[in-house]
């Protein structure tokens, strides 16, 4: 039985450095592949290769057997290949039914026959029991509403492969569990699905094979028995980790309180929040997509403001002014990394030089020799790929953007770093590096604030963590060794272990 | 749904405001000539300004319309004069050289990846020096002449006070809404104009979206100068000038939004007719120039402020309201795990 | 080769300047001995002097990602108020002093107008500058009553449009002077870092702690009071004040701007490459007039150099990025 | 798509051909005589000019130049006289759009007057003939509106340039080089200019090269920007004219800057150019009495109102002439004081 879709010794360059290089990758009627490779692998370029984004520059595709040209979208919806992307890709000032039907809407002499349309969409909602309606306006949806209009584009173009790219990324488990189960009916009707994620454990659940690729070559194709969580580890990155799956020893610290939360908040948002964060600590705050944290966070740094409550730094009234509190010793990582965390045409010297303008400048005129050093001694010094400070951010690879980020505060005498998702779509490698700063920032006494909706990290980084739901304090875990079930369930309510058990 | 009622009604109010305005404190204002004068001014902007609103809702901008006019004016004077050519051929070729300006907007936009602000004041240059290409010139200095073809004048006329601009600007409002609301087209500009990247995606040749708002924009260029000569009686040199900054005006405050995929031509109706209003109401008052001027602009000033106000309001609703759906959804996740 | 880096360096990396280049060695070749002289620069840059000390400030919003359209009419409006008051005051060096901080503290004070109501209400400045231009011409009305307001004397007010230093028109020094603190402060200073920042993401640099408000307020302050500059060194180089003065001048500005590589997205551009730019339009209306061309059909020129230039930038950028593809038409002509 | 949209507008034009066919669709003077069919006849008695409310409008090309502020004022200083007149001006800003919409307004507020200068002659006839059908007498001020309306106060234009021809020359001794620096393309005043100045020199002084000309767009400093080109490209220039005054003070300091001599005309005798000949720099102009050439307007209105004239009494337009004086420095003390604009 031939393959449904086959690449064939697919090359690729971007401003002559190569990224693809002779690539065979093969999809079977029916079959979940996972494609995975750490950022900058080449996974999302050989996709957008086959869904017509880029030209490849060498190989060919085949489809059913047949060699096939691929230029643009609609030659791949064609063909029967459908989409969900990463980042969201809807319009927002449409209605669910126009995004789901754009591109591919049922008109006559150019008229859009709505009702019809609506219809099918509705059947579609209904089918696999979404919680969306068809006419409403996108921009009014939440994120995880969002994703399922994605889905719903895919599923509707009755797509013989669909690729999913991180699809689980902005989904409560409930939604991530619901799109498991869509998968496995698209497996049953026969759909292939590329799988991409970097959620190790969805992947080893789901696939029936793996591909891995790594710095542009094909690694390695691993059939479901073949498939050991290490061995895929060692092949995308080249060297073992430790996965651990149980928390380090988690504990109070006996230093003195650096910041101290007290009934916080902000109507609608989240309320009454109180805690407290040691120096040289590290606290992670866990929680579903919309607890509340990352709010709660952007208001103690200043970015939001707050209704009620108090926010205290080493026992003084804090300001509600970032450049106030950068100067007392703040630094913030923002979740939305592209939208809020760099400026992608500047270059990494200039991003990073962004907040040490009150070291790298004298009344006003930048030292420019102090600023360029700063730069070259970042990139060094976060191993920034590739190694040039004078290249902007834009260019680079998510892991390389954050580490970018990440630069604008580590030359700073901080106090305190919140960090927001920090390795979000990040690469294991590149994880791994920045859970090494953060802990040498504690171990210098900076106190780290942690969001994070990855467990494993969560338990792997912080010494206590703090679980958020609905906007308030769920519980909080400060002793013992705890597994990531316990988080998830304390996330979704259920309380396991006693959170404060050493009271 | 109800928001864009809520939205058009509030544009529909500020104009009825200031016309009541205007009406209490000036003479003259509501009276049957004096209206049907002010939907008579809008019209040639409003006609234009439908073709404008598709190229600002794809995130666009067109400034060479004005000269676009300007050009095919002269072109149909020039026709008329050393030709003779009679007023429905005429018609037809005013259209065209419209039509044509739009195609070459669009290939430099879209073919030849120059940003549409740049692309359009570029040919703005180039239409205004096509102007003087067919001027006409008696012993090599130019001389604007009286156009004396009936079939011409006449659609500078009305039939029983309402003026023909008027009546073409109305329908082809409604067509531009309907293009807008119930075709493919429509439903792709406003994809184009949201997000250009994700229109690629879902497979609509965004570039050829580009190119047809800007043809459609030639076109309406076309029609709109046939109602200009045939108002005026004759192209000048000048003509045209300073009308893009108007049409601009008149589609933004109508509530098409410069980041695209915002607005329709119902709006930019009301927007037109509002700037009419504006300019006909500041001239009855008998103000110096200066005076008028400065309302004038305190009075556009005053508009967008509003509506901005108005629109972070809403997306503040809108917000609240996602966010509250978000914690319900949290709820019952968390309540079935 | 290191030199044409330097020199890739000094046009600001931005390639349709190279059309700069061909069109001023087109320009030698056909008007020998008559273009390339000390003579005929010094007035294609005199020629555009009054605009270019516009663009040194306009470029500030412009980076930002916003736009100016009233520098016509707080030019006017500036002039205005300088020549007025030196009328109303028996043309004393006292008068001209206190006429031209006055039309300077005029254009500050639109400017951060134009600052506050961008950043409070978020509302697109072209359409508020637009509006706003009718306001503050209505003011050089209200300043000129409408006539034409000779200034002939004192000399102090005659130089700064008409006087000379060294053999070179001292409004070139001043477009010159204004020119090169721009370049400093956009180059050399936080500011200039932050506006650069801050129209690439205005957001980021708000949670970095860059007080993003005050970076737009004070480049439309800046683009203000260049603008006025401009407009006191325009009424003195006419010797008179008139209301409609400069009109269309923000089209000029916008022009050199873009044809000399700025993005009106922001973020991208430099004042080198605006002056580049504005001279290139000057080179070209010059060599028109010189060759004999009439000016009816200069814009045909115009619009085919702009194009041109702004064309092969962005063919250039796609061809290396490798992001997107190509331009069929490029394609095409590739294959030919 | 395209399609469509073409078929649906041809569906429109169809429908507004029919509506044409019923013979319902009017041009708009014929329009405006048939609203006022009535108000004609009375106005044909006239008004009192003395206790009737009378109002006057008056629409320049443009405000802000020294021409119109010269004319208001010469109207304003003869209509104060008369306290039953109210007189506004309005802003014409150089634009045939703008002029006829404030034509038609002032139409539909039914003004008693209008005295227009005629951004273009051609582009204001379908307006003018619209106020004169709806029975107010438009009087053109300088510049002509192509068509029969109750007076025109005409410019000195053609004559202008004719003068200046012959003065340049007779003291250039029948050869020499000249160089233009006209007015923005197409604008009547300049082409006007232009007409009478090149009929002299092709007919009397073929000895004398017109060498250039380019567009200075009215304004001093671009008059300035082209003088400096010409005087790079042409070492040898005797005679520049301008098409008016602003633009000779232009090309008089650029010529100074260059330290070449010649001799620098404008048109208009704004006292700023005046001083500019006193000074030397420049050689004359053709100096017109805006002032008394405004009130000669308000009059000529005056009359009509007070009369009842309008187009339809008239099978061609009155036309009261300015006398134009060519000033230069022999003569400059003839233009007194109080004449001075």
């Amino acid at each position: 039985m031939s393959a449904l879709l086959e690449m064939k010794e697919i090359e690729k360059s971007f401003n002559g450095s190569p990224v693809l290089k002779k690539v065979n990758f093969s999809v079977e009627p029916g079959e979940v592949h996972a494609l995975m490779g750490e950022n900058g692998a080449g996974k999302s370029t050989l996709i957008k290769i086959l869904t017509g984004i880029y030209p490849k520059d060498g190989g060919q595709i085949y489809w059913n057997g047949e060699p096939v040209t691929v230029d643009n979208r609609k030659d791949a919806q064609a063909l029967g290949i459908g989409v969900i992307y990463q980042e969201l890709s809807l319009i927002p000032t449409l209605t669910v039914m126009q995004n789901v039907m754009l591109g591919k809407e049922q008109s006559k002499f150019g008229f859009v026959n709505a009702r019809k349309m609506k219809k099918k969409v509705t059947e579609l909602i209904e089918k696999y029991g979404f919680n969306v309606k068809a006419d409403e306006v996108v921009e009014t949806l939440t994120i995880a509403q969002r994703q399922t209009v994605e889905i719903l584009k895919a599923l509707s173009e009755e797509s013989r492969l669909i690729i999913m790219d991180e699809p689980t990324a902005s989904l409560s488990a409930k939604e991530s569990d619901a799109l498991f189960g869509i998968i496995e009916q698209l497996r049953k009707d026969g759909v292939s699905v590329i799988y991409i994620s970097h959620r190790l454990e969805e992947v080893y659940r789901l696939s029936d094979r793996l591909t891995v690729l790594r710095d542009g070559v094909r690694e390695a194709v691993l059939t479901k028995e073949q498939i050991i969580p290490g061995d895929v580890v060692r092949l995308m990155i080249g060297k073992e980790l430790s996965e651990a799956t149980a928390s380090n020893s988690l504990r109070k610290s006996d230093a003195p309180v650096r910041l101290k939360v007290n009934g916080l908040t902000k109507k609608g948002v989240f309320h009454d929040i109180s805690f407290e964060i040691h120096e040289g600590e590290i606290v992670g705050f866990a929680g579903l997509v919309g607890a509340g944290r990352t709010e709660v966070m952007r208001c103690i740094y200043g970015a939001d403001s707050y209704d009620s409550g108090t926010v205290e730094f080493e026992g003084e009234t804090l300001a509600k002014q970032i450049t106030k509190n950068i100067r007392t010793g703040f630094g913030f990582v923002p979740e939305d990394r592209r939208n809020q965390g760099f400026t992608p045409l500047l270059s990494i010297e200039k991003n990073v030089a962004l907040t040490n303008y009150d070291t790298l400048a004298k009344s006003g005129f930048v030292k420019a020799a102090a600023e360029k050093k700063l730069g070259v001694e970042m990139v060094d010094k976060l191993a920034i790929k590739p190694g040039d400070s004078q290249i902007p951010v834009g260019n680079l690879s998510g892991g390389n953007q954050q580490k970018a980020v990440l630069a604008k505060w580590l030359s700073r005498d901080l106090k305190l770093l919140i960090v927001d998702e920090p390795t979000a779509g990040i690469d294991i490698g590149a994880k791994d590096e920045i859970y090494k700063i953060l802990e040498s920032l504690a171990e210098n006494g900076t106190s780290v604030i942690m969001v994070s909706s990855d467990l494993q990290e969560l338990l792997r980084v912080s010494q206590r963590i703090i679980v958020m739901r609905k906007g308030g304090i769920f519980t909080e875990f400060s002793s013992g060794r705890i597994t990531q079930e316990d988080v998830l369930m304390a996330e979704s309510g259920i309380l396991t272990k006693e959170g404060k058990a050493d009271e | 749904m109800r928001q864009e009622n809520m939205r058009r009604l509030i544009s529909v109010a500020s104009l009825v405001i200031l016309a009541l305005v205007f009406g209490f404190t000036s003479n003259g204002f509501f009276t049957a000539t004096n209206i049907l004068s002010i939907l008579r001014e809008c019209g040639i902007t409003g006609i234009i300004a439908i073709g404008v609103s598709f190229v600002i809702i794809t995130a666009g901008i067109d400034l060479s319309t004005g000269a676009a006019v300007g050009f095919v004016s002269m072109l149909c004077a020039n026709l008329l004069y050393n030709y003779a050519l009679p007023a429905g051929l005429i018609m037809l070729i005013s259209i065209l050289a419209g039509t044509v300006c739009g195609v070459l907007n669009g290939f430099i936009v879209t073919k030849l990846r120059v940003p549409e602000f740049i692309a359009t004041l570029s040919t703005q240059y180039l239409f205004r020096s096509m102007v003087f290409v067919f001027a006409i010139r008696e012993m090599g200095v130019i001389t604007n002449k009286k156009i004396t073809d009936p079939g011409i004048l006449i659609m500078g006329g009305s039939i029983n006070g309402i003026y023909l601009v008027t009546i073409t600007f109305l329908v082809l409002a409604v067509i531009g809404q309907i293009i807008l609301k119930k075709t493919k087209l429509g439903t792709y500009i406003y994809a184009t104009g949201a997000n250009r990247k994700s229109a690629d995606l879902s497979g609509i040749n965004t570039d050829k979206v580009r190119w047809t708002v800007f043809i459609i924009t030639g076109f309406l260029c076309g029609i709109a100068s046939i109602f200009e000569i045939g108002r005026i009686g004759s192209a000048t040199t000048d003509l045209g000038t300073g009308l893009e900054f108007e049409v601009i005006a008149a589609v933004v405050i109508g509530g098409c939004a410069f980041s695209g995929g915002r607005g329709d031509i119902f709006g930019t109706t009301v927007g037109a007719i509002f700037m009419a209003v504006l300019q006909n109401g500041i001239l009855k008052y008998n103000l110096p120039t200066a005076a008028q001027l400065i309302i004038k602009g305190v009075v556009i000033v005053i508009m967008i402020i509003f509506d901005s106000v108005y629109n972070q309001y809403m997306q503040k609703k809108i917000h609240e309201k996602a966010n509250e759906e978000a914690n319900e959804g949290v709820q019952t996740a968390g309540g079935e795990a | 080769m290191n030199k044409k880096m330097d020199i890739k360096a000094i046009l600001g990396k931005s390639q349709r300047l190279w059309i700069l280049v061909a069109v001023m060695l087109v320009l030698t070749v056909l008007q020998p001995g008559v273009f390339l002289t000390a003579a005929n620069m010094k007035s294609i840059l005199l020629s555009i002097s009054v605009y270019g000390i516009m663009v040194c400030g306009t470029i500030f919003p412009i980076l930002l990602g916003g736009i100016d359209l009233s520098v016509g009419a707080v030019a006017a409006a500036a002039g205005a108020f300088a020549v007025t008051w030196i009328v109303d005051h028996d043309f004393t060096n006292g008068a001209v002093i206190v006429g031209v901080l006055g039309g300077l503290l005029l254009g500050a004070v639109v400017g951060l107008i134009h600052g506050i109501i961008v950043t409070r209400f978020a509302v697109p400045p072209f359409l508020i500058t637009l509006a706003t231009q009718n306001i503050v011409y209505g003011v050089a009305q209200l300043l000129t009553e409408n006539n034409v307001i000779a200034c002939m004397k004192p000399e102090s007010f005659a130089f700064l449009g008409g006087g000379r230093l060294i053999g070179i028109p001292f409004s070139i020094w001043i477009m010159l002077f204004m020119a090169i603190i721009s370049y400093i402060i956009l180059g050399r200073t936080v500011f200039g870092r932050n506006v650069y920042a801050v129209g690439g993401n205005a957001e980021a640099c708000r949670l970095s702690g860059v007080r993003s408000r005050m970076v737009i307020i004070t480049s439309y302050v800046a683009s203000g009071l260049t603008a006025a500059l401009s407009g006191i060194v325009l009424a003195s180089m006419n010797r008179q004040a008139i209301a409609k003065a400069a009109q269309g001048y923000d089209n000029y500005v916008l022009t050199a701007l873009v044809v000399g590589g700025a993005s009106l997205m922001g973020g991208e551009g430099s004042i080198q490459g605006a002056v580049w730019g504005a001279f290139l339009v000057g080179v070209i209306s010059n060599g028109l007039r010189l060759v004999g061309v009439a000016s009816d059909y200069h814009g045909i020129v115009k619009c085919i150099v702009i194009v041109a230039a702004v064309a092969l930038d962005a063919h250039v950028r796609f061809k290396k990025s490798g992001l997107q593809k190509s331009s069929s038409l490029f394609k095409k002509k590739a294959k030919a | 798509m395209k399609k469509k949209i073409v078929s649906l507008f041809l569906v429109g034009a169809m429908a507004a051909t029919m509506l044409m066919g019923c013979g319902g669709v009017k041009t708009d003077s014929e329009a405006a005589a048939g609203d006022s069919g009535e108000e004609t006849a009375e106005a044909a008695e006239g008004k009192n000019a003395y206790s009737d409310e009378i109002k006057i409008g008056f629409l320049p090309n443009v405000i802000g130049d020294s021409c119109a502020a010269a004319w208001a004022e010469g109207m304003e200083g003869y209509l104060s006289n008369f306290s039953n007149v109210t007189f506004n001006v309005f802003d014409g800003k150089a634009s045939v759009d703008t002029e006829n919409t404030i034509m038609e307004q002032m139409i539909n507020e039914k003004y008693d007057a209008i005295i227009l200068q005629a951004t273009d002659a051609a582009g204001l006839a379908a307006s003018t003939d619209k106020a004169e059908a709806a029975g107010i007498p438009v009087i053109t001020c300088n510049l002509d509106a192509d068509t029969t309306h109750t007076g025109l106060v005409a410019g000195v234009d053609v004559e202008a340039g004719q003068q200046i021809a012959e003065h340049i020359g007779e003291t250039l001794g029948g050869t020499g080089k000249v160089v233009i620096i006209s007015a923005t393309p197409g604008a009547t005043k300049g082409e006007n200019i232009d007409k009478g100045f090149k009929a002299v020199m092709e007919e009397k002084y073929s000895g004398i090269e017109i060498l250039d000309e380019q567009s200075g767009e009215w304004l001093t400093e671009n008059a300035n920007t082209v003088m400096n080109d010409f005087l790079t490209k042409y070492p040898e220039i005797d005679a520049v004219l301008c098409h008016n005054d602003a633009m000779a003070e232009g090309a008089a300091e650029a010529a100074k800057a260059a330290g070449r001599e010649m001799q620098i005309w404008g048109v208009d005798g704004e006292s700023k150019m005046l001083d500019y000949i006193e000074q030397g720099l420049c050689t004359g102009t053709v100096y017109t009495d805006c002032q008394r050439q405004g009130a000669a307007c308000a009059q000529f209105a005056m009359y009509a109102v007070g009369s009842g004239i309008t187009a339809k009494n008239l099978s061609a337009t009155p036309i009261v002439k300015m006398a134009p004086i060519v000033v230069t420095q022999e003569n400059l003390s003839e233009i007194t004081e109080d004449m001075r604009w």
